[in-house]
């Protein structure tokens, strides 16, 4: 009944992953792009609808994301410009974050830490608003006194996406 | 439709109505006079290499099953059981040799012929003659690769509906001995966009490049945009609707961004007249008619950093009037090794997949007009199709179609849209 | 419209069009032809036992209050205040003697009179006419429990609407002198799925069980199909629409499942002739014309322990084209005892509640089929219904209607079909 | 439409088919017949103080721009860009001289003119004239900060159109001699109602106040109903459709609920004949022909405490049949000190704001009703409006319009639906 | 403030839920048996709309579900075979857990845990999605080094549920 | 990695919090009210669609819910009569509740809340529901043996809300 991890870090680990969401939701990209490992990956595979006893249903090959620190960097460099059109006005979004299970990582001072991502996304001024379910496998590292991720890895609940763009993070 | 009858005057004048982009009527007429009559897309030999291989697309509302038989040939049939009408395949790809209907259990093979029938006698008493009821044919054709179906019995042979566009096709498909092969299955979205605004733009919508991909000038991927993004061709294949952008940077070594083995590789497998075309080609962006569009160009995720040549090949498949399904897959050449497909492939995401930043700008900038458009006050306005009225086509132009020396025009819509209306408006 | 008109001599020959079972114009002309003049299932008398209870139902799209007065009096009314329309009663069940509009205040007791309107004198100078604004009636009539209204004030009486019908209804309700009681309140639940279908299938589609259900033979709950399962009859109402399908397995013991001393009663509730039909009964599934359907059959929640026999009756309700709400009931005999009634409702629940096993997968093929008939390919296709086309009529049946000694075939669905032919396309 | 040719007769005998309140076909016919012909409220001056200010408003489907340019003129246009339809402001306010296309990068000043082309020379050779490609201008007319636009061209004016009820929206707008400015940007929310029950509930319907919104008499916001709140008078512009109620209770003092300092003012902001009438009014519940509405009353949010006097204004926007959504704005006079209209806001939010505790009510009732109009057998049905049929109007009334000496009535409403019907029946 | 329940508790039983959502949602239906009691119930009423003072508005009678440990096994079993129609493809299901309070049981070493549920279902290449809301109230109880359901007791939050069958667990 | 905040304290607050969403989902809304202090406000600004640069997209002047102690007891004495039709029937609410941080306030004594709230709504015998997101920012205080609102403050995240009316509390 006890877990191997302690409550301490389980406790530091959710405030952690709370802490990501707010950054991306109130739009500090910058905040959000320090929380990644110099060598950290941010990678979302393509879902495929399979028969049940399919070999795999996330693509091994094709993803949405596939990005490292770099590229991310460079995807916030877009979003500061005054042409991002995507997300002109700004999208509203609300990480509702859940399910979290913290257990130790591979590499010692590493976690994997598997949770749940219901995003809500508005636009402009429509009523009508999108709704993504995810489920996330990110693997964090400590760092003196913070977390840092060292691999973002989360998987989209459809295999055809019911939003016109993914111009926000997972 | 009025709104039809009188557009063909309109498109000679360079006008075009704004309700076609997200009208219900339109959508009807959609269904049935131009997706029941052209050659649409279905997939890439790739996707089903083996005997038993399929995948499921759509042609309009129509879910297709694309299977390779148990001989090895490409078929293609409605997704629908006979006996009541269930969706006899569920997943978007796998491998069978048959398909078991759920309901009732009817048995068809790949191949479309319906093999299995319970209580045939004991039911039927050898009344249901099975011949009758196999899965509805559809007829397919194919082009380096490239499969498509038509569900009209009568339409032309798919060579004849390309209609020489093969040609250009060529640079998309023919970067190596082995041709291409799809990187790994499409990303697939939903977005409120009418196809028909997705289509036009991919057949050599250069003008907007520089305003709604500002960013990427902004980040320094391209050269500050100008003049020399003018530089180019716009090519149409008149009356078949098909058309392309071919982008030019004086400076640019020749197929910048390909491997050199690859480079080496195309003197065989492209004419002379491909050669001197695509050399100097940087970007080309063109739409098989009606909605199968691809894009080719050199990209390098970290601006200034050396990049590669990816290409994507997109499906706008419609849903309803104002409403779409994409498919976007990355094309890369069979004989590049895996170091460059990967690399090509990781440009593909960063700039044109479901969360490419290109794309992203796209779309956003599309599902606003088709709302727009389907306002009461739009249903009675019309868009300027103007550019490129008075050029005269390039005469020593080595490929076929009508070709201009300008890359930012309007030429191969107007075509387009002729082609449209030859459907929708049943004048053919 | 076409296809409806030329439906007729389809039947004839065993064909029904696939479009009918996803149209927007075939949900029009149910909504009024059809629904505007059948009889509709409201409920259960146990549902509404003592004066002033009310559930609320609909017939199509509209509301009804279906209640018992306060002299014990039956009656339903449409849910919808006469002055500006407000809904006037907002549960599914209750009990009230008066329903009070929240708008402005009329107020009608649950007999539909409008009893009470504020400034009666100093707004409307007594120029209402209280009487000519009561709640709209809707007629009703009962058979053995079950509660029905018509909206056509011509519509024939019930029982010569059931025509017969209630020879087999019998099977379900009259298991005891006290007949039957609905265990509570419906599973209700929405699915993009044509309310036909479902009312097919319940009409006797023995030919779907060995494959739709298969898991069940699979773990066990029934012998392996085979022929079997051929053993039974078809019986169907001509004109009527109402269809049952009993299911025979030689060797059972008479009336299986049920406790002693129900069969007991049953001896008097019941006919010779229903007798000798229902005890060599295993499974009765069977339909009011349009869309309400019963199923009675042993059945033990874990396979091959003693089961007992549950009855549902469900309530396929159209609410658009393609789209339908459940409600899904589980009848008890009032006479049984408390643990037979529970573990009744038990086996329902796995079996044929909203969670029920077989439930569950009914729903997915049903929906899988509406999706696909709604596209455009299928829209020109005709369904096969050619089992049992030359099937003679058992001449000593006992019951009424016509019976053919057979349990997969589709007599009885052709007979279903002609029937809503003759409403919706007007022949009648 | 049958419906609506019957229509005419009906009104007068006090009558009105329910179908109106939802009903595709209707919503079609309102689109342009209705909202294409007749002055829309677009917003409030005070919204856009200095040039370059603007917000983003609706007429029916159409997205309008309202601003100020940079001569301090408004003006309002499509929000929609003349080349491919994208939408061009896609904010709902905010400030700027140009709005920029983020597709291919036209730009227009906000006062309409088309002033940037990119390629125009390079692209277009001249062909283009843009001074034909400016964006769709909407014709707008304003009362005491009132904007309100028009897409027919050959509207009356505004003046005429309001047809004297600018005498009693006076009572709404001149509290002051700097009249009234909004409190903040309005509440804005989506509702599955009919945008005409809110219209005619805002023109007078005294009657629904002691019932839909009982639990203000409960806990203690009013003086128990009863005859008392018959009181007051019902006015309304023949053949404009425009209305209001006012309600009157004896004894209350003048003006009850504004600082003495504001009805000071009054006495010369206002004629005499509007003095006599507002000093008498404690409930002002008026609406501008088709779906802008106002409401004035003092309300205290503790019960039993003195109140203020607050105002709202809002705009019933139709999305769909038995559709819409709601702009809700709260007015204080501009000349009142902070204290007052921050109480006022107060008041505002906690009875008619979205959360306010009688809003609330009333959409759910709305709500309710639509969905009951919808339903088939309410599409033969009408609703009985024969209150005050009988009245007489006042003679010596010191206003425009008719008025009769009652304030539960239908009056105003008959003369609404008749001028809705003069609109969508096309008898104008 | 403080709880009667240890914080030690409240993690463990937080990780004990999240573990059960990550196993009905890779679809470890085994795993997930094995985190019932023998003695385990699963329970889901009927709803009905009921006026605001109705005596009730969970049916004390019906129930969508109404299993013991022995029926949920006949239910994993069916959806072991390949002719689980319904789960064929596999629904991708996402439960979203939240709002987690831990109190003492009745009976001794026994607790009562609850949680709201919101589940997100999406089949086959549609991009239509169905969402289903439910209040759950579990009683759980300490096995040795691990907790076991006693009673798993769930209401939907709709009397009309959109979603065309009861083919997933709530 | 660790918090200024003791975990005993976060732990807390997290069940406060999902107290306060039982109380209203339960429709126990006297309980809800006595979490909040005598000088407690509600507070639920109005949003408005900005351009990227706008200085604010919260109107600082609209709100959409204003209310102190009083007038939420007028609130909730308008719910216990007969006549509140906006909640005749009852709707089913649920708050699923997420992404908590717990963080010290200003004044001693007094912790700032954040946290998400997807608000479900389903009502009658509609199978069609509302979903609302929204960010909440509490203060809270404590008072002996317990925690009490000083301040709650929520924006939704649409600038036009899709639904008829808000009749509950967020
Ligand atoms: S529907 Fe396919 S076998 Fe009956
Ligand atoms: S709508 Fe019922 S009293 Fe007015
Ligand atoms: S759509 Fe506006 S510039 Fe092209
Ligand atoms: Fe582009
Ligand atoms: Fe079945
Ligand atoms: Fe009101």
């Amino acid at each position: 009944m006890t877990t191997v991890v302690s409550d301490l870090i389980t406790l530091s680990v959710q405030r952690f992953l709370a802490e990501e969401c707010l950054a991306l939701d109130e739009r500090r990209f910058r905040d959000w792009l320090d929380m990644f490992a110099e060598d950290g990956r941010y990678e979302v595979p393509v879902r495929v609808t399979r028969e049940k006893d399919a070999e795999w249903q996330l693509s091994p090959r094709s993803r949405i994301f596939d990005d490292d620190k770099r590229t991310l960097e460079i995807r916030i460099r877009r979003l500061e410009t005054d042409f991002a059109w995507a997300e002109q006005p700004p999208s509203r979004t609300r990480h509702h974050l859940s399910n979290i299970l913290v257990d130790p990582g591979d590499d010692p001072g590493t976690y994997l830490v598997r949770s749940n991502c219901l995003i809500y996304r508005s636009r402009g001024d429509q009523a009508a608003y999108d709704i993504v379910s995810a489920q996330r496998r990110d693997v964090i590292r400590e760092d003196g006194q913070r977390w840092l991720f060292v691999h973002r890895w989360a998987a989209l609940d459809q295999s055809t996406v019911s939003t016109h763009n993914l111009s926000f993070f997972i | 439709m009025k709104t039809l009858t009188e557009m063909g005057a309109s498109i000679e004048n360079g006008r075009v109505p704004a309700r076609i982009f997200n009208d219900p009527e339109i959508w009807e007429l959609e269904k049935t006079k131009l997706f029941g009559k052209v050659w649409s897309f279905l997939g890439h030999e790739s996707e089903i290499p083996a005997p038993g291989d399929y995948v499921t697309r759509y042609i309009a509302d129509n879910n297709i099953i694309l299977a390779r038989d148990e001989h090895g040939e490409i078929c293609a049939h409605l997704n629908m059981c006979r006996h009541r009408g269930n969706q006899i395949c569920k997943a978007e790809m796998g491998n069978s040799s048959h398909f078991r209907c759920s309901y009732h259990g009817w048995v068809y093979k790949n191949s479309g012929e319906l093999v299995g029938v319970p209580y045939l006698k004991a039911g039927y008493d050898g009344r249901l003659d099975r011949s009758q009821w196999g899965l509805v044919k559809v007829r397919v054709g194919t082009y380096e690769g490239l499969i498509f179906g038509t569900l009209d019995p009568d339409a032309p042979s798919l060579q004849e509906y390309l209609g020489g566009f093969q040609f250009y096709l060529d640079i998309y498909l023919k970067p190596g001995p082995s041709g291409v092969e799809v990187y790994g299955p499409p990303d697939r979205w939903a977005a409120d966009t009418d196809w028909k605004i997705c289509a036009e733009n991919f057949s050599g919508d250069g003008y907007h490049t520089p305003v709604a991909h500002q960013f990427g000038f902004q980040l320094g991927y391209f050269p500050s945009s100008g003049s020399s993004h003018n530089l180019g061709w716009a090519v149409h294949i008149p009356g078949k609707g098909h058309a392309i952008g071919l982008g030019h940077t004086p400076g640019l070594p020749p197929f910048v961004g390909y491997p050199e083995a690859l480079v080496e590789h195309m003197q065989h497998t492209l004419s002379q007249g491909q050669l001197d075309i695509f050399a100097k080609t940087r970007t080309a962006v063109g739409t098989v008619f009606p909605n199968l569009s691809f894009l080719i160009q050199p990209f390098s995720p970290i601006p200034g950093e050396p990049g590669v040549r990816f290409c994507t090949m997109r499906l706008w498949h419609p849903t309803g009037p104002g409403r779409m399904e994409m498919y976007s897959w990355c094309l890369v050449p069979r004989d590049a090794d895996a170091d460059y497909k990967e690399r090509a492939y990781q440009a593909y995401t960063l700039a044109f997949g479901q969360a490419g930043t290109f794309e992203q700008d796209d779309f956003e900038n599309w599902t606003n007009l088709t709302r727009q458009a389907g306002s009461s006050l739009a249903r009675d306005l019309e868009f300027p199709y103007q550019m490129g009225m008075d050029l005269k086509p390039v005469t020593d132009w080595p490929g076929p179609g009508v070709a201009v020396d300008r890359y930012v025009t309007e030429n191969n819509f107007r075509n387009q849209w002729a082609t449209w209306l030859s459907y929708v408006g049943e004048q053919r």
